[in-house]
């Protein structure tokens, strides 16, 4: 069931930090201050976060950032942690060859 | 589609024992895992485990791997190593990467044992190279056979901060400090005392304000903060390293249930994000059951019984085996993981501020802020004994499931009892031989054998040691105190290597009598 | 706070939220925006290819996707305070067959008819402009204004933009029905709450059907689950957009390096879904084909995502946008086809247009919610 | 700087596969075969395996596991290779990886 989530909530203004410019998401080298403003623009879920500011899109897949973007939204937020859905999983686990991926074995079709 | 009663994801230590327990009912068994070498995590656990027999208890890390990957194989069980799993699919069809193909599998159930993945804290030049975390320090010391750095800082004082810590300074490194925002040490005291003997400073209501460098790390800042984590002006430290260690804590890696639709939860008791499910390890999902850390953070003992818990309960789930046979199975396993969630660091005790042991003694506070028991504090726990000539002295604190000493002693000089988290006790002290066989049992690297007087004004202590290279006898050096400061001038009488013993060398140096019970470690001069 | 605004919208994808936008920009601030799902711009908006094309299209909806492509993509980033990622170097629709050629010929004529700058070009020319291409490819028509965005942004971009100028937005507030009031339409209602509203934009994907069910609208659309898929950043190799003559592969390269493709594996019809559009294990694999053959030289790209999203599609192929005469002050924009992205920036403009002012600037009559006819 | 531990007071001697060269940014160097790159560049001293695309920091070895992808070079012309779980062969080429590409930031 989805939680009812009015966005004209006051979360009140964004108050510059001394540690804005801190790399959070290694991948995509976005900052802490970042996450922060996209916040109050409105992105209010790990999803829209993800999907406004590439955080969790790069190479690993947020397996690195993705517990410590949740923090900063949370705080931003005024909610706690585990509140936040994190960004969904999707296929594939690891990055994957193009060639590799299109390479259906044929051997695993083989009934037994 | 290639179809299996049962496919596991992860050959770690509950992936392994999931499989044990459904190939030997008659599960057409595969275990799918994404490295080169099998036993997850196991295979960089150098360290003898805790627990009981039934918990492979004394047994190392990488042993344990073994004795899996071996019951495994007899069971039937098939290990894909090299093979990711990169999609877990509706109707439980799971696609994995095997060389240079992708392979489509059915399962008719599906245990997932992924295990955790580090969790990660921010400071600036937390980016550079050689800021790295715990794992990786022991992916290349304990599997690839090279050093993380030569001089490193660690950060993180639960038992992963400090089992590297002690693994670094193992294989040659110098660990310059252990550091903690935390105001306790998080991990068992044993741990931190047999680190903190050998002269490893610990620094709790720390942190690191900086990893200084330009393009890789040359320094590191530390300053106190205070109870809100706040940084204490004037209280910065600085230590030159090449190397920054981070261990803070894991955090379950339930993706893979989280793409099949799994019902999730944040869960903070169990580390983060992980699977709704009930005891015997059953998901949302009819069919899909997890097993380890990916349902939440605990030690490789207790993920190896929940492997063979959602093992059989996947094997009831198909028919396999009947329900009495399962609930009688549930009731052995519940005992066994009982007894590991007891103690002072039972889940249900985490975050709490334990003051008394089981017994009612204070415990050592200089133990939880420094790392090792001040020598005022040491005589109040029952294993610390005196006698006439040789006997042990325990300085086991905290009560920790763990009772292999009990057994170890051929004369049964060392008495647990019925709970395995009492403070073991020396009530037979005077019978003791002298074998050495509770010194090298003692996964805590906890118990010294002592002469307090050998008639000449001087005393022998015997310590585990498992450092190389082994002093010859006769080697003259410092005794060092349980802080890891000289207290003595020491020289090295023996040094015992036997089988038995597992790899633990027991070092005797004699020191002047007076330090008899204060010198705890050895260094050569 | 109150549930009653001027307008209501249902639907928080790009096209509610581009809406929102022009109402609010041209003054209409009493505005709500029920999105479903806990996540603006969740559907079709967010897992589209990012195309922002106009050749290949219906000439029914072309007029609006060119009016769109000259008067707001060009400066749709400033104005929205985000980097929307526009290029607008031209979009190549590849053929490989005699019988793609006489498709894509016959979209390029129909498209010039109504004044678009398209047209035919063989083998080498398409790889003078793009040439990564393999020689399979042997024809495509080629137009020169065309190009692509970031979809992610753009839709967030216009929610943000909204919001800023205030503009309510709702998020987990699916629609179950409307209701009427005195031959007018008023109520909006979720499963906690009734909204009510003087004019009512359902722009709710392939939902809009149901909801628009309840006030007697029936707009004849199914679904299809698409899938897409992106690779690690790359060197910088073309710039173009790119479609087929089958419509079974589509993608460019983006602004960050990462080729996002999307592709057919001929059962997306079929596929099933357990709620959420799910990927299904046959069609990255076979998308993966599909690309090398047109690009060899990606094979040892890796791909690091892949995801699914329903198409609303019709039966003719084109949206169904504007005013729904027989309920008054409801309004409709629906039914896409899977290229609701380029023109959505248009569609917005236009419908706020139409919903303050009554007229638009470039017809929607041949996008009526009411024309669909039997065949014979 | 010793960085290979030989013997290791409770694994024993290190097995390793047989010593190969490869080349890291051109330079002749040696390592064992099958262990991953990473670990000869570490042993051999090599720190820095990438600059990032946008701010062109330096990178190395960070999760050592092939999860975090940060130890990332171009390998045999391959660029984004992890090279903590990648097997090192005789003869391969490895390069510092300055965004996506091998070539400097000044030449790209």
């Amino acid at each position: 069931m989805n939680k009812v989530n009015d966005r004209s909530r006051d979360i009140g203004p964004f108050v510059p930090g001394p540690d804005d410019d801190m790399l959070i998401c290694r991948c995509e080298e976005i900052t802490k201050g970042e996450i922060r403003k996209a916040v109050h623009d409105g992105m209010w879920t790990m999803t829209e976060i993800r999907r406004y500011l590439r955080t969790g899109m790069g190479l690993c897949q947020g397996q690195t950032c993705g517990k410590l973007v949740k923090g900063i939204v949370a705080r931003e937020l005024g909610v706690s942690p585990a509140e936040l859905e994190p960004a969904t999983s999707r296929v594939p686990m690891r990055p994957i060859e193009m060639y590799i991926f299109a390479n259906e074995a044929k051997e695993a079709d083989v009934h037994e | 589609m290639k179809r299996y009663d049962l496919i596991i994801v992860g050959a770690g230590p509950s992936g392994l024992s999931a499989a044990i327990e459904a190939a030997k009912r008659g599960m057409k068994t595969i275990i799918f895992d994404e490295n080169e070498k099998p036993g997850g995590q196991l295979f960089k656990q150098i360290h003898k485990f805790f627990g009981s027999k039934e918990h492979k208890a004394k047994i190392r890390g990488f042993v344990i791997g073994e004795q899996l990957l071996k019951e495994a194989d007899e069971a039937g069980v098939e290990v894909k190593l090299n093979a990711t799993v990169i999609g877990l699919y509706q109707d439980k069809e799971v696609v994995v990467k095997i060389g240079e193909e992708i392979c489509h599998y059915k399962g008719d159930s599906i245990i997932i044992a992924t295990g955790a993945a580090e969790n990660m804290v921010t400071f600036p030049g937390w980016t550079l190279p050689g800021v790295i975390g715990a794992g990786a320090a022991q992916t290349m010391m304990n599997l690839h056979g090279v050093k993380p750095g030569q001089k490193i800082l660690m950060l993180g004082s639960g038992n992963v901060g400090l089992v590297v810590s002690f693994q670094l300074l193992q294989c040659g490194c110098d660990v310059v400090a252990l550091v903690d925002a935390a105001p306790r040490v998080g991990g068992y005291g044993v741990h931190a005392a047999k680190v903190a003997r050998t002269g490893v400073p610990f620094y709790l209501s720390h942190t690191i304000v900086k990893a200084e460098g330009e393009d890789k790390v040359t320094g590191v800042t530390i300053a106190e903060v205070d109870s809100s984590f706040k940084f204490i002006p004037g209280t910065e430290k600085h230590f030159d390293v090449d190397t920054i260690c981070l261990a803070v804590g894991l955090s379950p890696m339930s993706q893979l249930l989280k793409m099949a639709g799994c019902e999730m939860e944040d869960n903070p008791k169990r580390g983060g994000q992980v699977p709704i499910c009930d005891e015997n390890g059953r998901t949302s999902i009819p069919g899909i059951f997890v097993a380890g850390d990916v349902s939440g953070i605990e030690e490789a003992s207790s993920a190896m019984i929940e492997g063979r818990m959602a093992g059989i309960t996947a094997a009831e789930y198909l028919g396999y085996m009947d329900k009495e046979e399962l609930d009688k199975g549930m009731e052995e396993l519940d005992h066994a993981l009982n007894g590991l969630r007891q103690g002072m660091f039972a889940p249900k005790n985490r975050g709490k501020k334990i003051t008394e042991t089981e017994e009612g003694i204070p415990v050592s506070e200089n133990l939880l802020t420094k790392g090792y028991v001040a020598d005022d504090e040491i005589e109040r726990f029952p294993g610390v004994t005196h006698a006439k000539g040789i006997h042990p002295v325990i300085e086991c604190t905290q009560n920790i499931p763990c009772n292999p000493c009990q057994d170890a002693c051929p004369k049964k000089c060392i008495s647990i009892g019925e709970n395995i988290t009492s403070l073991p006790t020396v009530p037979h002290a005077e019978d003791c031989i002298n074998c050495g066989m509770c010194v090298a049992s003692c996964s805590g690297q906890a118990i010294f054998l002592v002469d307090e007087d050998c008639g000449d004004g001087t005393a022998t202590v015997t310590l585990p040691y498992e450092f190389l290279p082994l002093p010859e006898p006769g080697t003259k050096g410092v005794g060092l105190g349980r802080s890891g400061q000289p207290v003595c001038q020491a020289e090295v009488v023996s040094v015992k290597s036997l089988k038995a013993f597992d790899k633990t060398n027991l070092l005797t140096m004699r020191v002047p009598k007076e330090y008899a019970m204060k010198a705890r470690f050895f260094k050569a001069e | 706070m109150s549930n009653n605004a001027e307008i209501i919208i249902i639907g928080g994808g790009i096209i509610g939220c581009a809406t929102a936008y022009y109402l609010a920009k041209n003054g209409v601030k009493d505005v709500i925006v029920l999105e479903g799902s806990d996540f603006m711009g969740n559907g079709g908006s967010s897992r589209n290819g990012g195309g922002v094309r106009q050749s290949g299209r219906d000439v029914r909806e072309l007029p609006l996707v060119m009016y769109g492509i000259k008067n707001l993509w060009p400066h749709l980033s400033e104005e929205l305070e985000v980097d929307c990622e526009y290029h607008q170097d031209g979009n190549l629709r590849l053929g490989k067959t005699e019988a793609h050629k006489a498709t894509l010929t016959k979209l390029a004529d129909n498209a010039r008819g109504v004044g678009l700058d398209v047209r035919m070009i063989d083998g080498d020319e398409v790889r003078q402009i793009n040439p990564y291409l393999s020689h399979e490819v042997t024809c495509a028509s080629w137009c020169p204004t065309d190009g692509h965005a970031n979809p992610l942004t753009t839709t967030l971009g216009f929610y943000k933009m909204a919001r800023q100028l205030g503009v309510r937005f709702i998020t987990g507030e699916p629609v179950v029905s409307l209701g009427m009031v005195r031959g007018k339409i008023r109520k909006v209602v979720t499963p906690n709450n009734i909204y009510e509203g003087e004019k009512v934009l359902v722009a709710a994907g392939l939902d809009s059907r149901p909801i628009l069910t309840s006030v007697g609208i029936d707009i004849p659309m199914t679904n299809s689950l698409l899938e897409a898929l992106v690779t690690e950043a790359e060197p910088h190799m073309f710039d173009q957009m790119l479609g087929t003559a089958e419509a079974d592969f589509y993608g460019h390269q983006t602004k960050h390096g990462s080729f996002v493709f999307g592709g057919s594996s001929g059962l997306e019809r079929y596929n099933k879904d357990n709620g959420t559009p799910v990927t299904n294990s046959k069609t990255a694999p076979c998308i993966c084909r599909g690309i090398m053959k047109y690009f060899p030289d990606l094979a040892k790209a890796k791909i690091v995502r892949t995801w699914a999203g329903w198409m609303d599609a019709s039966s003719d192929g084109v949206p169904s946008l504007g005013k729904v005469d027989e309920v008054p002050g409801l309004y409709v924009a629906c039914a896409f086809n899977g290229h609701g992205f380029g023109i959505a920036p248009a569609a917005g403009e236009q419908l706020a247009k139409l919903m303050i002012t009554g007229t638009t600037d470039i017809s929607l009559d041949e996008l009526r919610y009411d024309r669909y006819k039997a065949k014979i | 700087m010793d960085t290979r531990i030989a013997v290791h007071p409770i694994l024993g001697e290190t097995t390793k596969g047989r010593e190969i060269s490869f080349t890291f940014d051109g330079k002749e160097m040696t390592g064992y075969e099958g262990e991953p790159i990473a670990a000869a560049l570490k042993a051999a001293g090599v720190m820095i395996h990438r600059y990032t695309k946008k701010e062109h920091k330096p990178r190395g070895i960070f999760c050592a596991i092939g999860r975090c992808t940060d130890c990332v070079m171009v390998v045999d012309g391959v660029p984004n290779v992890r090279t903590c779980i990648t097997p090192l062969k005789e003869g391969m080429d490895v390069r510092t990886q300055y965004g996506v590409s091998a070539e400097p930031f000044d030449k790209q």
